[in-house]
């Protein structure tokens, strides 16, 4: 099964749907993307995330799809935090299972990489001198 | 039967801060497309939207020459940042 | 910090020792290895780990410290368990933090990599024809 | 003086099961490296231990031709097959 969720609270591995029990799994790679301190030079102090909600979901869950297809996964679930997270909280969660460690793994990256360049969501930085960024991505 | 179509743009992120609204409506001729609203942004709030924005017409990604239809609602995209 | 550890008992990510707080960590890759109900086209019952534990813990603290090196982690860390496993049950967890993804997927993927072939755990496979093997390895 | 060396050999795994023991001693010449406790040992019980397991003395990898000392002990280490 899949599924893509954005929400506003605290996130962690529970905020990912219970995975369905299956005795075929041999691999689950998980990656969470944390805020840090620094970015590109300036200290940063906190962070914004906005999101495109609906688009956003069936754009994630597309990907999720696509994930599934590509590296034979069994699951794949992705949850998005928005709103103002602080230095060390943790902003997005991936986790995949597979039957084999190479297909989790790859299945892993492929969909933060995708959720990073086409899922509408935008960070916007506040750093320790009082300015704010809403940063340009790689578009 | 009018010749105008009645268009809600939908802002987000930085384009919410540069326009200071969260949507407003744009009257369009008939035959508009998204590049034509864009024009229309960039006139009324004397800002350069750039040209590495997505488009989505009614939350589905679409291209920049499609014809509108009244009531249609949009959002351009800024390259986005999340992860 | 890195730690390698052996464990007899079941295992998950609260096995892993307390990561050092870090406000420069912005991602962190978990891999877990499962026990499956197949290998090979045979039909697995359960599994049963053994280890040569002083030289598995030397040869496994390696390991965390190449990984480290190679791909400038903050932490690595990687615990095994070693007994009878039943289908379902987590047999190897591995964590690395780092500044950005790619690092921690690489460290990740590195360590499970290195861990199946250097350090001298074995697997005794239990089928459900009541045959057993130790499996041969790659060597 | 005296010229054999107590080298105890430990057992793991498919080895272990094999040789039917955890550990055994063996008297060695003087001189004698890994190989020739490997052929002992495939003698004594009639086994033959493939060429690609690994070496381990004294809990450290260690190669097929060094000069093992007195109260060394040995650990064949067959392909790993953890993870």
């Amino acid at each position: 099964m899949k599924e893509f969720n954005i929400l506003s609270d605290v996130i962690s591995l529970q905020s990912i749907s219970a995975m369905v029990e299956n005795n075929g799994i041999g691999a689950q790679s998980v990656f969470e993307g944390i805020v840090r301190n620094t970015n590109d030079g300036h200290e940063v102090k906190k962070l914004e995330y906005e999101c495109y909600e609906s688009l956003a979901i069936k754009e994630g869950d597309q990907i999720l799809d696509e994930a599934i297809e590509k590296f034979d996964l069994i699951d794949a679930f992705c949850v998005h935090r928005v709103g103002t997270l602080e230095i060390g909280e943790t902003a997005v969660i991936v986790v995949t299972t597979s039957g084999h460690r190479d297909q989790s793994f790859k299945g892993c990256r492929y969909i933060i990489d995708e959720v990073k360049v086409r899922v509408p969501i935008w960070k916007k930085e506040y750093y320790a001198d009082g300015e704010t960024e809403w940063l340009k991505g790689a578009g | 039967m009018t010749n105008s179509l009645q268009i809600q743009v939908v802002y987000f992120a930085k384009l919410r801060e540069l326009t200071g609204l969260d949507q407003e409506a744009f009257s369009m001729m008939k035959g508009s497309n998204p590049t034509d609203v864009l024009e229309s942004i960039n006139e009324r709030h004397q800002i350069d939207i750039g040209s590495n924005f997505k488009i989505a017409v009614n939350d589905e990604f679409s291209d920049w020459d499609i014809k509108l239809h009244d009531g249609d609602r949009l959002v351009f995209i800024p390259p986005v940042t999340g992860g």
